[in-house]
């Protein structure tokens, strides 16, 4: 038999036949369903100040989302967890991203006003060259 | 063209024993072909075009810099010419050059595969390429850019046009060039890494992956997850310049530090898109010309991965004196150490290579060798860099000109001309004279070195960098270096006489001419269309000599080093 | 002798039409487009992250005039939007699961619909954009806005946010744009019969981006429309 | 004005506080440096000869191989960790050193720098502006920076500070000059066509000199100009518009070229007294008012032709009788 078959769960019968999971169509009918629930959630939920958490809340719906259509629609659950492990990576970097950014564009005037503020603390004039409306 | 509808990538019919050079001619064979090394040749002819035109820049540069005020052009022309000097060398060679032309045409053969994995894309990402270049020569035409390849805003983005402070040159095209040229980079990345993923032959697992190639495979995941916010940050900068949409502008409420925090948050793994295959190479290069397994092959390996990985952690440094607070100035200055331990390890790893091995002094081991010596400067000028207090003072200086110099001329470029001398006999089917190739090396090295080694001296001084002018106490060390220049584009040229006289009157290549028993010397030079007569399997890896046959590491060929006898016959033998 | 010969002779079985040259096996051509896919998304999920993160910078920023400014933004035509989108990728799931069965005509009409729906999107896009532009909430230098009385001012840097704004939804759109022309390009394709049960790369792969561009949409309406 | 020698070789002279701590950074990496160099640089060279192929391939009639490879993990793991300790110490020395540079001292004197295309200015508090840094030695300073087009970077060699004027916000420099002498200032961020000719000097005095320019800057001097002549009000003014970085941009001579190439800025010889056609069709006659405005507002009234060369704003860079001088000065130039 030729040493052909290099793809993991290759069977010599079927000589390399693509294989993938065909969930039944009322199983993603259910996806959507849901998906849709989470959108009136999040609607819903943006109509209370809660601050912070107004936020959080966001994302996290939105991630949730995310999820279903990530793991069913794109058949994420059933294939090879390397598919998988590749989002993950990509979503970490912009994670790497955002932490290192915002923890100089939060941090700007900390240690010492004078320091990379818009408004000067002694004269409290606004720094030249900057935005003026 | 392939049929359309039904089989994408359908081949015409091709003789599977003639060379890839051979089996079909005419321009339109090469301007549409999906053979991978015909692209990577296509590659290599675009990036040493880049190469030559981006070292002319910088030789005029540093002849302007011999006298102080005007020697040859005025303070306008001068930024130009660092500007374009940058932006070619960056975009146009140092990126694309050892991944998309070198690349290309090794990897499917390391792999032992027929072809990568998606080769329209491939002849896309090429012609993508063009694309970009394009913007980037009309830009040229239209006066080029005086920003640098740095595009700082808002210098870059304010356009006077609009009543603004910036810079009036035609900034626009060039940067939707790098937007474009992006793409292509991009794609090489999907490519490869599909690739080496799914296009292996069988019996070649992942502990036989050549050290090129997994150098190929951490650069492949730099580009595909760096580059993407190199568009965004060049998409913005355009709106900004064309529409005055306020991000990165001051004057509309945006920041111009955020601007660095996406430059560099692309352009430092960038660095490493350009440094790791080097070392990629010149792991093979070292393995082959000491006829020795590399030491620590699984160290060298994950040393690549982890520079691609570190790399994205560590942009900061360059923001140092930029108007960072203090925390992230911590933070990256830390990060920025840890970066260089992958780096010492390869460099360790390597000498543990020499170590008891067969070392022969041939043309291609030559430029491993400076590679070795000159990345080690340039790595621990790095740590110079990395180190706060010292930064302040080194930053913007010529200190960090010679720094990236050493890395990428003395990194990247020796790694480049390294792998090209090494493979040249394989993708052209033609020996090339070995004492013009040292006589060229030995100019390049020399030159390089005076160029480069005052321009250290001249930063810790004090002198900053892109000045057309400057104070009477650096003239002297400008002088010597624009002298170093001089031997350095006279290395050049004589490289250059060398590989075309070799194409026309090289002596034909044998199938392993340095006796390595790396996979890509099992075919013969040069390969027919799919890389192997038939779809090999390989039963050992491609640095086992104690396992390699004589008969696949040495087919009687004039050994170039000691040319006693005539030429054997240096026809191909499967 | 030919290509096809050799490689047929060689595998012992009869290579189908549209197995690609290099590849050996029909799993092996579906895999690598598949993970070519997947990365083409890892790169695109870095592409929206940048602009995600010059959100972020600017609302940590800005948090108010973030607040005032996105209420110009119509909340309904953003869910709405958001439901469309839903649908449409739910229809795409079911082209892909009609094509894995070989259902044919299936395939085409859900096809159909995905690309229906993805025109209602741009549709509703269009006047979202002709509302802003009217009220003259435009990015950067443009930003003159003419509101309706009664309604609160803007702070003088909303244009910021609506640069965001234009940026955000706008290169999304023109993933959208891109993504009608792969699923029309699929769907005549489809439509020619080059797809079969053992056949249905393209239609996973078109589906797969199909998705991805859905998936930045369902950050995008909390992240502009809701706060 | 005599000039400190240089502390090594390869920096400039220290004459600072700031300075100490850099250098003994910069020495201690330079040195680290040169033993980890000359270590890797020696030992494969020692390789190199060693372990020389002696037969070329084709005469001993096989390749001759290096001997096989052992897998030493021990080995991997001390050239990582080893370097991971030097170089935590490397940080930390870098870092300890680089804390105390940003640090202002408590009540630093505070001096307001102005960067703008092409040329530094330095407010005293008292809003006359100098385009030349006066300290006083062994005092604590902090200066506030700002840029008013595009990003610029100050940058002292011999103080080893430098930080970026960056357009839309502060920053700051703070060091406490510890030697006499004369020192100059560099911009050291791209910031456009003549960013290699925008310097400044930094004169560091003793108390009793720094008093005297205190108390005498932004009045009348009795002597300008270069030779020193006893100062005219037209002679004040012309070393003021050489002062301000003015020639930089407007030629002074009749045809209004600047050194063969045409100036970015329009001609200022034999202008008053005539009509100057200006950028939106209509001419104004060109007297001291005009003149003034254009000096402190220059985009309220742009000559034909110069539409898009944006000269930076003058307003709050002069005293009004320094004004008064470069008007002087402009009238007298045919």
């Amino acid at each position: 038999m030729s040493a052909v078959a290099h793809e993991k769960g290759e069977s010599g019968n079927t000589r390399g036949a693509v294989r993938a999971y065909a969930a039944p169509s009322l199983f993603y009918v259910a996806v959507f369903v849901g998906l849709a629930a989470l959108t009136a959630l999040t609607v819903l939920q943006s109509t209370f100040d809660l601050g912070k958490l107004n936020m959080l809340l966001g994302v996290g719906i939105a991630t949730l989302k995310a999820l279903l259509v990530l793991g069913f629609f794109m058949h994420l659950a059933w294939d090879n967890k390397f598919y998988a492990y590749i989002v993950v990576t990509a979503i970490f970097f912009v994670g790497v991203f955002y932490t290192y950014t915002t923890n100089d564009t939060e941090k700007r005037g900390l240690r010492d006003p004078d320091q990379s503020g818009k408004i000067l603390p002694a004269t409290g004039a606004p720094a030249p060259g900057g935005f003026s409306p | 063209m392939a049929a359309i509808t039904t089989a994408p990538g359908y081949h015409e019919e091709v003789d599977p024993n003639a060379s890839y050079l051979e089996n079909k001619k005419g321009l339109l064979s090469w301007l549409f072909t999906l053979d991978h090394k015909r692209i990577g040749v296509m590659y290599l002819l675009s990036v040493i075009i880049a190469f030559t035109l981006g070292g002319l820049f910088a030789l005029l540069m540093r002849a302007e810099l011999l006298t102080r005020g005007r020697t040859l052009m005025d303070a306008d022309t001068y930024n130009k010419m660092f500007s374009l000097h940058g932006v070619i060398m960056v975009f146009l060679f140092l990126i694309p050059a050892i991944p998309a032309s070198l690349g290309n045409i090794l990897l499917p053969i390391q792999l032992g595969a027929k072809d990568v994995a998606f080769p329209r894309l491939n002849l896309l990402s090429y012609y993508i390429y063009v694309f970009g270049a394009c913007f980037g020569i009309y830009s040229m035409i239209h006066g080029g850019v005086d920003t640098g390849w740095t595009f700082y805003t808002p210098y870059s983005t304010s356009d006077p046009a609009h009543g603004g402070v910036g810079s009036s040159s035609a900034v626009i095209p060039m940067t939707l060039a790098v937007l474009v040229l992006g793409f292509s980079s991009v794609l090489t990345g999907v490519n490869f890494i599909a690739t080496i993923h799914k296009m292996r032959a069988p019996g070649l697992s992942w502990r036989r992956l050549s050290l090129f190639a997994w150098s190929l495979y951490a650069t492949a995941i730099i580009q595909i997850l760096a580059t993407p916010v190199l568009a965004i940050t060049f998409l913005l900068l355009t709106l900004e310049r064309f529409l005055g949409i306020g991000i990165f502008d001051p004057r509309l409420g945006g920041d111009p530090v955020l601007y660095q925090h996406f430059f560099w948050f692309y352009s430092h793994p960038a660095v490493y898109i350009m440094i790791v295959p080097g070392m990629g190479i010149v792991s093979d290069l070292i393995a082959t010309f000491s006829r020795r397994e590399p030491f620590g092959y699984m160290a060298i390996a994950m040393s690549s991965i982890a520079l691609a990985l570190l790399g994205f952690l560590v942009w900061g440094h360059h923001l140092f004196v930029a108007g960072m607070s203090e925390y992230a100035t911590m933070v990256f200055s830390a990060l920025t150490f840890l970066v260089a331990i992958p780096s010492g390890v390869k460099v360790f790893n390597w000498i543990a290579t020499l170590y008891k091995g067969s070392i022969s002094l041939q043309s291609p081991m030559l430029w491993a060798l400076s590679f070795i010596f000159l990345f080690t400067i340039g790595g621990l000028t790095g740590l110079f860099l990395g180190m706060l207090a010292v930064d302040v003072h080194l930053h913007d200086t010529y200190f960090v000109v010679a720094h990236f110099h050493y890395v990428m001329v003395g990194g990247t470029v020796m790694g480049f001309f390294g792998g090209l001398h090494y493979w040249w006999p394989k993708f052209t089917g033609r020996l090339y004279d070995e004492k013009w190739a040292v006589a060229g090396w030995f100019f390049v090295f020399v030159g390089f070195n005076v160029t480069f080694l005052v321009q250290f001296l001249l930063g810790s001084r004090g002198m900053p960098r892109r000045y057309y002018d400057y104070l009477p106490q650096y003239e002297s060390l400008h002088q010597i270096s624009t002298v170093g220049s001089w031997i350095l584009g006279l290395g050049f040229l004589i490289l250059a006489a060398m590989f075309v006289r070799s194409l026309f009157s090289g002596k034909p290549a044998p199938r392993n001419p340095w006796g390595s028993a790396a996979y890509e010397w099992l075919t013969p030079s040069p390969p027919p269309t799919f890389n192997f007569a038939k779809d090999p399997v390989f039963e050992r890896g491609p640095y086992d000599y104690q396992v390699a046959t004589d008969e696949e590491l040495y087919d009687g060929f004039d050994d170039p080093l000691f040319p006693e006898k005539g030429v054997a016959e240096g026809e191909a033998r499967a | 002798m030919s290509m096809e010969a050799t490689a047929a002779e060689h595998d012992g079985y009869a290579r189908p039409k549209w197995l690609a040259h290099h590849f050996y096996t029909p799993a092996q051509q579906f895999n690598t487009a598949k993970l070519g896919m997947w990365l083409f998304i890892a790169q695109e999920i870095l592409f929206f992250g940048a602009l995600f993160v010059a959100y972020g910078v600017y609302r940590n920023w800005y948090p108010e005039m973030f607040k005032l400014a996105s209420h110009q933004l119509d909340k309904t035509l953003g869910a709405a939007n958001t439901l469309v989108l839903l649908f449409s990728s739910l229809m795409a799931a079911l082209a892909v699961s009609a094509a894995q069965k070989g259902k044919r005509m299936a395939t085409g009409t859900y096809l159909l619909v995905t690309i229906a729906c993805a025109c209602v999107f741009l549709a509703i896009k269009f006047v979202e954009y002709k509302h802003k532009v009217d009220l003259g909430l435009l990015p950067g230098t443009h930003f003159e806005p003419n509101l309706p009385h009664g309604v609160p001012s803007l702070p003088a840097n909303s244009g910021s946010f609506f640069a965001l704004y234009f940026l955000m939804t706008g290169l999304h759109a023109l993933h959208v744009l891109v993504g009608i022309g792969v699923l029309t390009w699929i769907w005549i394709r489809n439509l020619r019969g080059a797809f079969s049960k053992e056949n249905y790369t393209a239609v996973f792969v078109a589906a797969l981006y199909w998705h991805f561009v859905d998936i930045v949409w369902i950050y995008l309406f909390p992240a502009l429309y809701l706060i | 004005m005599m000039q400190p020698q240089a502390s090594s070789w390869q920096l400039p002279p220290a004459m600072a506080d700031t300075a100490a701590p850099m250098d003994g950074a910069f020495h201690f990496i330079f040195w680290f440096s040169v033993v980890f160099a000359v270590l890797v640089i020696a030992v494969t060279l020692l390789f190199i000869q060693k372990y020389r192929r002696q037969k070329s391939d084709q005469r001993s009639g096989k390749a001759e191989k290096g001997a096989p490879t052992p897998s030493r993990n021990k080995l991997e793991i001390l050239w990582t960790v080893v370097p991971t300790l030097f170089i935590i110490v490397l940080f930390h020395v870098g870092f300890s050193a680089y804390i105390h540079n940003v640090t202002a001292a408590e009540g630093a004197t505070e001096i307001r720098v102005f960067a703008k295309k092409w040329s530094w200015e330095f407010e005293y508090g008292g809003g006359a502006r100098s385009p030349d840094l006066h300290l006083e030695v062994n005092k604590p300073y902090k200066l506030i920076l700002s840029s008013e087009d595009v990003i610029h970077s100050f940058f002292i060699p011999e103080f080893r500070v430098k930080r970026d004027a960056v357009p839309g916000q502060y920053s700051f420099v703070a060091f406490t000059p510890t030697a006499v002498g004369e020192a100059h200032v560099f911009c050291a961020e791209y910031c456009g066509t003549n960013h290699s000719a925008m310097l400044a000097k930094v004169f560091v005095e003793e108390p009793a000199k720094h008093e005297e320019f205190l108390a005498s800057f932004g009045r009348k001097p009795k002597l300008c100009g270069t030779p020193p002549v006893e100062c005219t009000e037209e002679k004040w003014g012309e070393s003021l518009f050489t002062e301000k970085a003015c020639f930089t941009c407007h030629g002074t001579g009749g045809d209004g070229k600047l050194g063969g190439s045409p100036s970015p800025g329009p001609k200022l010889a034999g202008i008053f007294g005539h009509d100057q056609p200006l950028q939106d069709g209509s001419t104004v006659h060109v007297d001291e008012n005009y003149v003034r405005e254009s000096i402190l507002k220059p985009n309220a009234k742009i000559v034909a032709g110069y539409a898009n060369v944006q000269m930076p704003p003058f307003a709050g860079s002069f005293t009004d009788d320094q004004l008064e001088a470069v008007i002087a000065y402009i009238k007298s130039l045919k």
